[in-house]
């Protein structure tokens, strides 16, 4: 019985969700408030069963591993955000939080810039190799912004969104499929799990 | 309002019903469009069908898959072992995933359903489900021996007390070690079995991680590899045009499109052997379509232009 | 206290951080590990801030009596309702609080996701236009690589499936990789502003 | 009219939908039966831990969800122990399922249940009435007394145990049978429970266990309980081993023994080799412990000599007429022989051996945390996974894979095929060939040319691969290179292993043929495993044993254990002063000199025990506090079992192997423990891009501030910014801001928030509405003290309404569907999206096309930039993004780092550029110095 509830409530919200498709409507309203709701909902037991317990209260509370309170107590600063006078207490979090991006600078010199850089430098052997090259090369021009595009060398560049835009149309082509099985997917459900229409 | 405008300014939802028209109705009535295989599918194709009608060679299959990728995996599996059984090749299958274990039992049960004369033991064997932590061994112990390495089937019965078994001794009797994962697949076979034993491996993998697993091919550590709803398709192709009328592959009847079009049949074969080619005629109408309309705006879009231009002209 | 101490606490993590970065040393590990530790206990305690802002808009709609404040009401009985499920009776399999994600949340993500296909479909049909070679350009690649991952296009030509891999091995590549380079440079650049204490957006506003 | 149309329409459509789904709903069969056939058998080949409950599945439209299993010591109280979860659509198709309750498994541990819980819904009158209990709980009073039920292994922190156990001391007084009563007294650590990791159980043997199993289906019903079935585990004898292979060789005068590993491991002690006579008769000639819990050994040498020690009768003339065969003992004594029949010997001398690898070298693993030996051996070898032709057999395309190591690092590589050589410059995992297809080739010579650094490559060195084409499968065969057959083993010991007589040593690894190169983990020890001797409800406490163990470098004994507590140290010296005493005291009274001599030798022995101690436990014992004394001797224990010396034997795993001498560097070390290592080597280039960055970034800030005139290039899009807001402002409609979706840590969000402070002013200066809806919670403060800060800027802090910048929800597709719904129903004029965003941005920038609205974007995202530049009207492409801020803010800091990314850029290109030029001209070194991964 709960299945077929189930079957029914998911088939009436994939509909309501859909006819957004023709305008928007108070089915629509519907679905995406209770979307909004349920997800947030979700959201709360979610991350207290399986953050909260096992990361802060297990560790301090059950095995007594008090320097924890030290974070705990940080953490609770983000309860005053909305406090119009005790607002600064969530920055101490924040700031804890942000201390890892420290790590981003060497890390993506080394893997987004280094990296990079050697694949490019591969031997000139053939035709291919060559366009990636130039395409890299006036790509990276392009990017370059204390000189105007301007004369040869804004023909060079342009030479570069030619190549941004093969690539960026490959992309779109290359993703079309796959949203395609999502919808796919989505009417085998009405077709076949509610109306039973197909198999 | 002339036609021009009126292209350029179609309201969306005309777009958008036509679209799910175009979904829908391949998937209600199936339309056979052609399927062009792709040379990994081909190879794998032409590896197993080698096995046909001998009792020393087997594909072997491993189930790392869990319902979430069932709708691209699964019309992979049956394919395989409706390719197998058609050509009576011998199957053996095992899952180290207690979910992938419920889906081969279920995939076995759907294609033996058509199959009457094949026989559990004889024709295939179920090793079932192991522990994810004997992989390895198992996967290293079957190239000396299988039956010692696997020890029992499905249902408990030593292996070499069954008929199958007789004459498959170890990863030299294994025609194509096969993985169908959703996950990182392959990786074991590749580093074990392929790289000590020098057994063929392929797999079937989602169409996402396809891309990932190319390179294995071209370094020849994969000989065949199914990617996605696309790869069963193509697959499912193959079985139909020549396991279906028990003939090998032959790369001459494969380029006679009129010969293989009057195999084709696609009405005659149940639903569930033909669900990825569904799936694909589907996708190859709405990509066409999108290409249609593509094409209809700009062409809205010259004739307007052009029009500008006289008008600024006069 | 209210901004130089935060600010002292990013500088001196993200010094620490890049330093970690060069050493490998098990003290450099036990730092991370140690970070790892005290984020976790920190961060469950920022859900609150969602559940408060939600409720807060929600409510502020409903006071004021915003446009379809009606369906505030409904937003938060179900946000109230998923989690009291979750609360109540758990939230293993099978449960209600299960129940609702499998029947409410996935269809409906699954669905907003899938209209992504409609979406592409009217964005090829109003934006695909050949008004200057960029644009003629990005049209061509899209059509070729859409031809080419389904048979059609081998039943047109066969060079479609061959053109598709080369678009994108090469001029895709070469875009990916220069765009990716430009990004990391600047992911980089405002890391490094992050940790010099020249970036302080994330303090939020205010001069105090 | 037209209305009724409509609802009765709809009514017809609903109708229809809900007949159809009626047919289609899935059949769902209460679970009120309990599972059948519920069997319970013993688990083979164990130490009697171990038993098998199997049963039949029930069907699948019962929709079970787990099955739970429920195991206790007497029926009357049951113990939920595990679960198997099953797909409840697909449900089993098996027709038995298995649930095995072996070795140790979790009891409990800190964060177990509070109290002692009765499962729920036991239904009333069946058998299943309150005796299901669930978990195990924390509570001491509950698990304690069932600790004796089963056996008991702790696994506790190694700090926790040294430095924060309590010290007990239990006295038990027994009354003898000659009446004098006997005090003896031991020493517990006591530990509280959360000062344990986990508790682990196994089954006694001999003891009869309770078990039932109860289905739950997807609705949290509860089938009835299953019958309870018993069974007691029994101790088993091992398993036969797989292989034995047994060869003599004559010429070394001695015997190679190889057999395959047990797959149960946990219950054995030794394997013994036998060899019978001409008569059949048995002898044992060689045994060896096993390595347990590691790896053991899988092969041994065994020479005449030995042999006869054993078997005086051996004589290797009569090799021919003796069997062999190998046992696997377990610990309990039972013995396993591998062979029904046994074996002979194969009978052969060394010369079928191949060389043992050679340049065999260990040493620290560089850039670790010290947690790895860096082992490697032999000379370069090249790897040939693929050879294929082109479609009219003109071009033969290899792919290969160089296989090397510190010793020869491989720089070029030269191929040669039928004369042709081709010199690989930049090791790219391929060449071709051109051949002729009338003559297709057979063989691909490989040789290779090294960097200096390491030893020198004889030049004549080369590796061969054979291949054929097979018309067959239209593939090219590689023939397995000679030696293939051939591993290599490597074995380690560490120094409180074995000794010489144990030869126990370990078998971490084996590498196939190709391989050069192995790291070798040895990881930190951080817990220890004990026992539970005994425990106090009211202290709420656990007593484990207490002892400690450390390496001595001496031949008798390899390892020395000592008491944990200096009062246990000093209580046990006394008890043994005391007993000398004793004995002394008996020794004086004795009259008998046999009796006197035997005594001697006794306090000789206790003596001993209390002076002969090693040297750093004898100095960590002169410490004044325990914490001190345990430092010391944890530094030590931690070196000794840490340390490793190692081996390679190449085996062909039938009995052929030969094995390198055990490794000893030049300063004779034969020892290596890893080191932790300070800087990352391979980073050096990493932190020199860092530092010029760095130093460029300081110097443009500088100019900056001095005022100098900094020039940035117009961006099209933000130029576009202000005549977006203007369009807004015209049409009278709000303006919306999506500061991405992505956390503030994301560069791009801080990106995005950047220009939501221009956009935001300019909005309050034309008094235009700007809605910014924000996914991530985090973010929303900032986003609103922004937003309120350009309102003060622009002097219109009376315009700024808090609720125009608010939170959705942090589910993706919920966000974007109240964003959607936003767009549509505030017909927002102008759409901003700038940040990180997913798959999201099509769907919202699509809406806001519906509504036609005026929309930019600017994203890092490579993967949504195409969506975005085609629905979009601009768009900032990855970089330009943080352009822009910077741009937009004018300060001369941020301005400066610009500045200083642009040059960075510059520099990038020419290196790229030279780099090229260099490679293609076959200069590879610059290309080098970059990181590959």
């Amino acid at each position: 019985m709960m299945e077929t509830i189930g079957i029914w409530v998911a088939a009436f919200l994939t509909l309501s969700m859909f006819s957004f498709l023709y305008k928007d409507n108070p089915f629509y309203k519907f679905a995406e408030h209770l979307f909004v709701g349920a997800s947030m909902g979700y959201f709360i037991p979610y991350t207290f069963f399986n953050v909260f317990i096992p990361y802060a209260y297990n560790p301090l509370f059950l095995r007594h591993n008090y320097w924890l309170i030290i974070p705990f107590v940080i953490g609770l600063g983000y309860w005053f955000r909305f406090s119009n006078n005790l607002g600064w207490l969530s920055r101490y979090p924040i700031a804890f939080s942000m201390g890892i991006v420290g790590m981003g600078v060497p890390m993506s010199i080394h893997a987004q810039i280094l990296v990079q850089m050697r694949t490019m430098m591969l031997p000139l052997t053939n035709i291919n190799l060559i366009l990636i090259f130039i395409g890299t090369v006036s790509i990276l021009l392009y990017f370059f912004f204390s000189k105007a595009h301007e004369g040869l060398y804004g023909k060079f560049t342009s030479v570069g969104i030619w190549f941004m835009m093969v690539g960026f149309g490959a992309s779109f082509g290359y993703t079309v499929m796959a949203r395609l099985s999502l919808l796919i997917g989505r009417l085998q459900f009405l077709l076949g799990d509610w109306l039973g229409l197909i198999k | 309002m002339n036609f021009s405008d009126y292209i350029q300014k179609i309201d969306r939802r005309y777009i958008f019903i036509i679209l799910a028209i175009a979904v829908i109705l391949p998937l209600l009535f199936p339309l056979g469009l052609p399927t062009f295989t792709t040379p990994p599918v081909l190879s794998l194709y032409k590896h197993i069908d080698e096995a046909a009608g001998t009792d020393d060679r087997a594909v072997f299959m491993d189930f790392a898959q869990s319902p979430s990728t069932l709708p691209e995996l699964y019309p992979m599996d049956l394919a395989i072992l409706r390719h197998c059984f058609l050509r009576d090749i011998k199957v053996l299958t095992i899952s180290y995933y207690p979910q992938g274990a419920a889906i081969m039992q279920m995939a076995i049960s759907e294609v033996k359903e058509d199959f009457p004369d094949v026989k559990q033991d004889v024709d295939y064997c179920n090793f079932g489900f192991r522990n994810f932590a004997l992989r390895v061994p198992i996967t290293l112990g079957m190239g000396d021996n299988i039956a010692e390495a696997v020890e029992t089937n499905a249902a408990g019965r030593r292996l070499e007390n069954l008929p199958i078994m007789e004459k498959l001794k170890n990863y030299d009797n294994i025609q194509v070690c096969m993985e169908i994962s959703g996950a990182a697949p392959g990786i074991i076979y590749i580093n074990y079995a392929r790289a000590r034993y020098g057994v063929d491996v392929a797999i079937g993998v989602t169409a996402v991680s396809a891309a990932d697993n190319y390179p294995y091919l071209q370094t020849g550590q994969l000989v065949g590899l199914l990617g996605g709803l696309k790869g069963a398709a193509e697959y499912e192709e193959l079985v139909e045009t020549f396991a279906n009328n028990d003939i090998p592959y032959s790369e001459k009847k494969a380029q006679n499109l009129s010969w293989r079009n009057q195999q084709y049949e696609l009405s005659k074969v149940p639903y569930k052997f033909k669900q990825a080619r569904i799936g694909m005629d589907a996708q190859a109408v709405a990509h066409v379509l999108i290409i249609i309309f593509i094409i209809i705006g700009n062409i809205g879009y010259f004739i307007e232009k052009r029009q500008d231009k006289n008008k600024y002209v006069k | 206290m209210k901004r130089t101490i935060p600010l002292l606490i990013v500088m001196i993590l993200g010094m620490m951080f890049v330093v970690h970065t060069f050493v490998p040393h098990k003290i450099s590990q036990d730092f991370y590990n140690w970070y790892q530790t005290w984020l976790k206990v920190m961060v469950s305690f920022a859900v609150i801030l969602g559940v408060g802002s939600l409720l807060m808009v929600h409510t502020n709609k409903i006071k004021r009596k915003a446009p379809a404040w009606g369906y505030s009401w409904l937003t938060i009985l179900a946000l109230v309702g998923t989690s009291a499920a979750g609360f109540i009776w758990g939230i293993e399999d099978g449960t209600p609080y299960m129940w609702i994600f499998e029947n409410v949340n996935a269809p409906l993500g699954a669905t907003m996701f899938s209209l992504l296909a409609f979406y592409m479909a009217s964005a090829a049909y109003k934006a695909f236009r050949a008004r200057s070679m960029e644009a003629t350009l990005l049209l061509i690649a899209a059509i070729i690589v859409m031809l080419g991952r389904v048979s059609i296009g081998n039943a047109i030509t066969e060079w479609i499936p061959d053109i598709t891999q080369w678009i994108l091995n090469v001029p895709n590549l070469a875009a990916k990789r220069a765009i990716k380079l430009g990004v990391g440079l600047g992911m980089t650049a405002t890391s490094l502003k992050i940790i010099l204490g020249i970036e302080r957006t994330y303090l939020g506003g205010g001069k105090q | 009219m037209n209305k009724l149309y409509k609802i009765l329409f709809f009514l017809v459509i609903v109708s229809l939908c809900f007949n159809l789904s009626l047919s289609a709903a899935p059949k769902i069969v209460p679970n009120d039966e309990p599972i059948r056939d519920l069997k319970i058998s013993d688990f083979p080949h164990d130490d009697g831990g171990g038993l098998v409950i199997t049963w039949e599945p029930l069907p699948k439209e019962k929709r079970i969800l787990e099955y739970r299993v429920f195991r206790g010591f007497t029926p009357d109280s049951l113990f939920r122990i595990g679960k198997i979860p099953v797909n409840p659509k697909t449900g089993v198709v098996a027709d038995t399922m298995k649930y095995t309750n072996a070795g140790y498994t979790f009891f409990v541990d800190a964060t177990s249940p509070a109290k002692l819980k009765h499962e729920p819904g036991q239904r009333k009158g069946s058998n299943a009435e309150k005796i299901l209990y669930r978990e195990y709980p924390r509570d001491i009073k509950v698990y304690a007394p069932m600790l004796e039920h089963y056996r008991i292994l702790t696994v506790i922190p190694a700090d926790k145990y040294l430095y924060n156990s309590r010290m007990k001391v239990k006295t038990q007084i027994d009354t003898l049978e000659d009446g004098t009563v006997d005090t003896t007294s031991s020493t517990y650590a006591g530990l509280k429970l959360r000062q344990f990791k986990y508790i682990l159980t196994k089954l006694k043997p001999g003891k009869e266990y309770y078990y039932a199993v109860q289905a739950v289906n997807k609705y949290r019903d509860r089938s009835p309980l299953s019958k309870i079935v018993s069974a007691t585990p029994v101790d088993n004898p091992p398993e036969k081993l797989k292989e034995f292979y047994s060869v003599a060789y004559t010429d070394t005068k001695e015997m190679k023994f190889e057999w395959s590993l047990p797959f149960f491991k946990t219950d054995q002690k030794q394997f013994n080799i036998y060899l019978y006579d001409a008569n059949g008769e048995k002898h044992k000639i060689f045994s060896r412990a096993t390595a347990y819990p590691y790896t053991s050994q899988s092969n041994a040498t065994v020479s005449f000599e030995e042999i006869k020690n054993k078997f005086e009768p051996f004589n290797s003339q009569n090799m021919q007429w003796y069997r062999f065969n190998i046992s696997l003992k377990d610990r309990q004594d039972m013995e396993t022989l591998a062979k029904d029949e046994p074996i002979p010997a194969e009978i052969t001398t060394t010369e079928v051996l191949p060389e043992p690898p050679e340049h065999f070298t260990v040493r620290d693993n560089p850039d670790d945390k010290g947690d790895k030996n860096l082992i490697y051996f032999g000379k370069p070898y090249v790897t040939i996974p693929k050879i294929s032709y082109n479609d009219d057999f003109t071009e033969l395309l290899v792919n290969y894979d160089i296989k090397d190591n510190e010793l020869f690092k491989v720089k070029h590589a030269i191929f040669e095929v039928d004369g042709v050589s081709e010199k690989e410059y930049v090791l790219d995992r391929k060449v071709e060939f051109d051949v002729d297809p009338d003559n297709l080739p057979n063989e691909i010579k490989t040789r290779f040319i090294c960097y200096d650094h390491g030893l020198e490559l004889p030049e004549d060195y080369e590796v061969i691969h054979r291949f054929s084409y097979n018309e067959r499968l239209q593939v090219v065969d590689i023939e397995p290179p000679k030696g293939a057959n051939y591993s290599v083993q490597v074995l380690r010991m560490n120094k409180t292993g074995g000794g010489p007589q144990a030869n126990v040593w370990r078998f971490p690894k084996e590498l196939t043929y190709v391989e050069r190169e192995y790291p070798d983990k040895v990881d930190y020890e951080e817990v220890v495993y004990r026992g539970i001797s005994d425990y106090s409800i009211e202290d709420n406490i656990l007593y484990t044993s207490t002892y400690y163990l450390v390496g001595t470098s001496e031949e008798e004994r390899a390892y020395y254990t000592t008491a944990l507590y200096l009062k246990q140290l000093e209580k046990n010296r006394k008890e043994l002063k005391k007993q000398i005493q004793s004995l002394k005291d008996k020794k004086s009274q004795a009259e008998d000199e046999e009796q006197k001599t035997a005594l001697d030798q006794q306090i000789m022995e206790l003596t001993s025990k209390l002076e002969d101690v090693p040297p750093v436990v004898k100095e960590a014992n002169a410490k004044k506090s325990n914490k001190a004394r345990m430092k010391l001797l944890q530094k030590k224990h931690n070196n000794d079992v840490r340390s490793f010396r190692y081996f390679l034997r190449k085996t062909d795993g039938k009995g052929h192997f030969i094995d390198t001498p055990i490794y000893t560097n030049a300063d004779g070390q034969e020892y290596f423990k890893p080191k932790p290592n300070w800087f990352k080597n391979k980073e050096t280039i990493t932190l020199i891009a860092m530092l010029i960055f760095g130093v460029l970034v300081f110097f443009m800030i500088r100019a900056a501030r001095k005022g100098k005139n900094l020039y940035i290039r117009p961006i099209a899009g933000i130029q576009e910014i202000d005549n977006a807001i203007g369009r807004a402002t015209e049409m009278g409609r709000p303006i919306l801001f999506v500061p991405g979706t992505s956390g503030i840590s994301d560069v791009a969000t801080l990106a995005g928030l950047a220009i939501l402070g221009k956009v935001a002013k300019k909005a309050a200066e034309f008094e235009t509405r700007i809605l910014v809806p924000v996914r991530n919670y985090i973010v929303l403060p900032i986003a609103q003290e922004i937003v309120k800060e350009a309102h003060y800027e622009a002097g219109r802090p009376d315009t700024f309404d808090k609720n125009s910048v608010f939170y959705i929800t942090n589910a993706q597709f919920a966000f974007v569907s109240g964003v959607n719904g936003i767009m549509v129903r505030e017909q927002t004029a102008t759409n901003f999206y700038m940040g990180m965003f997913w798959a999201e941005s099509l769907l919202m920038t699509e809406t806001g096309n519906m509504t036609g609205a005026i929309q930019i974007a600017g994203t890092d995202a490579i993967t949504q930039l195409p969506f975005f530049i085609t629905t979009c009207d601009y768009t900032l492409i990855g970089e330009e993004l943080y352009a822009a801020s910077a741009y937009l803010s004018k300060q001369p800091m941020i301005l400066g780092t610009l500045k200083a990314q642009d040059y960075m850029k510059f520099l990038i290109v020419v290196s790229v550029v030279l780099g090229t030029i260099l490679s293609t001209l076959k200069l590879t070194f610059f290309m080098k110095w970059f990181p590959a991964k």
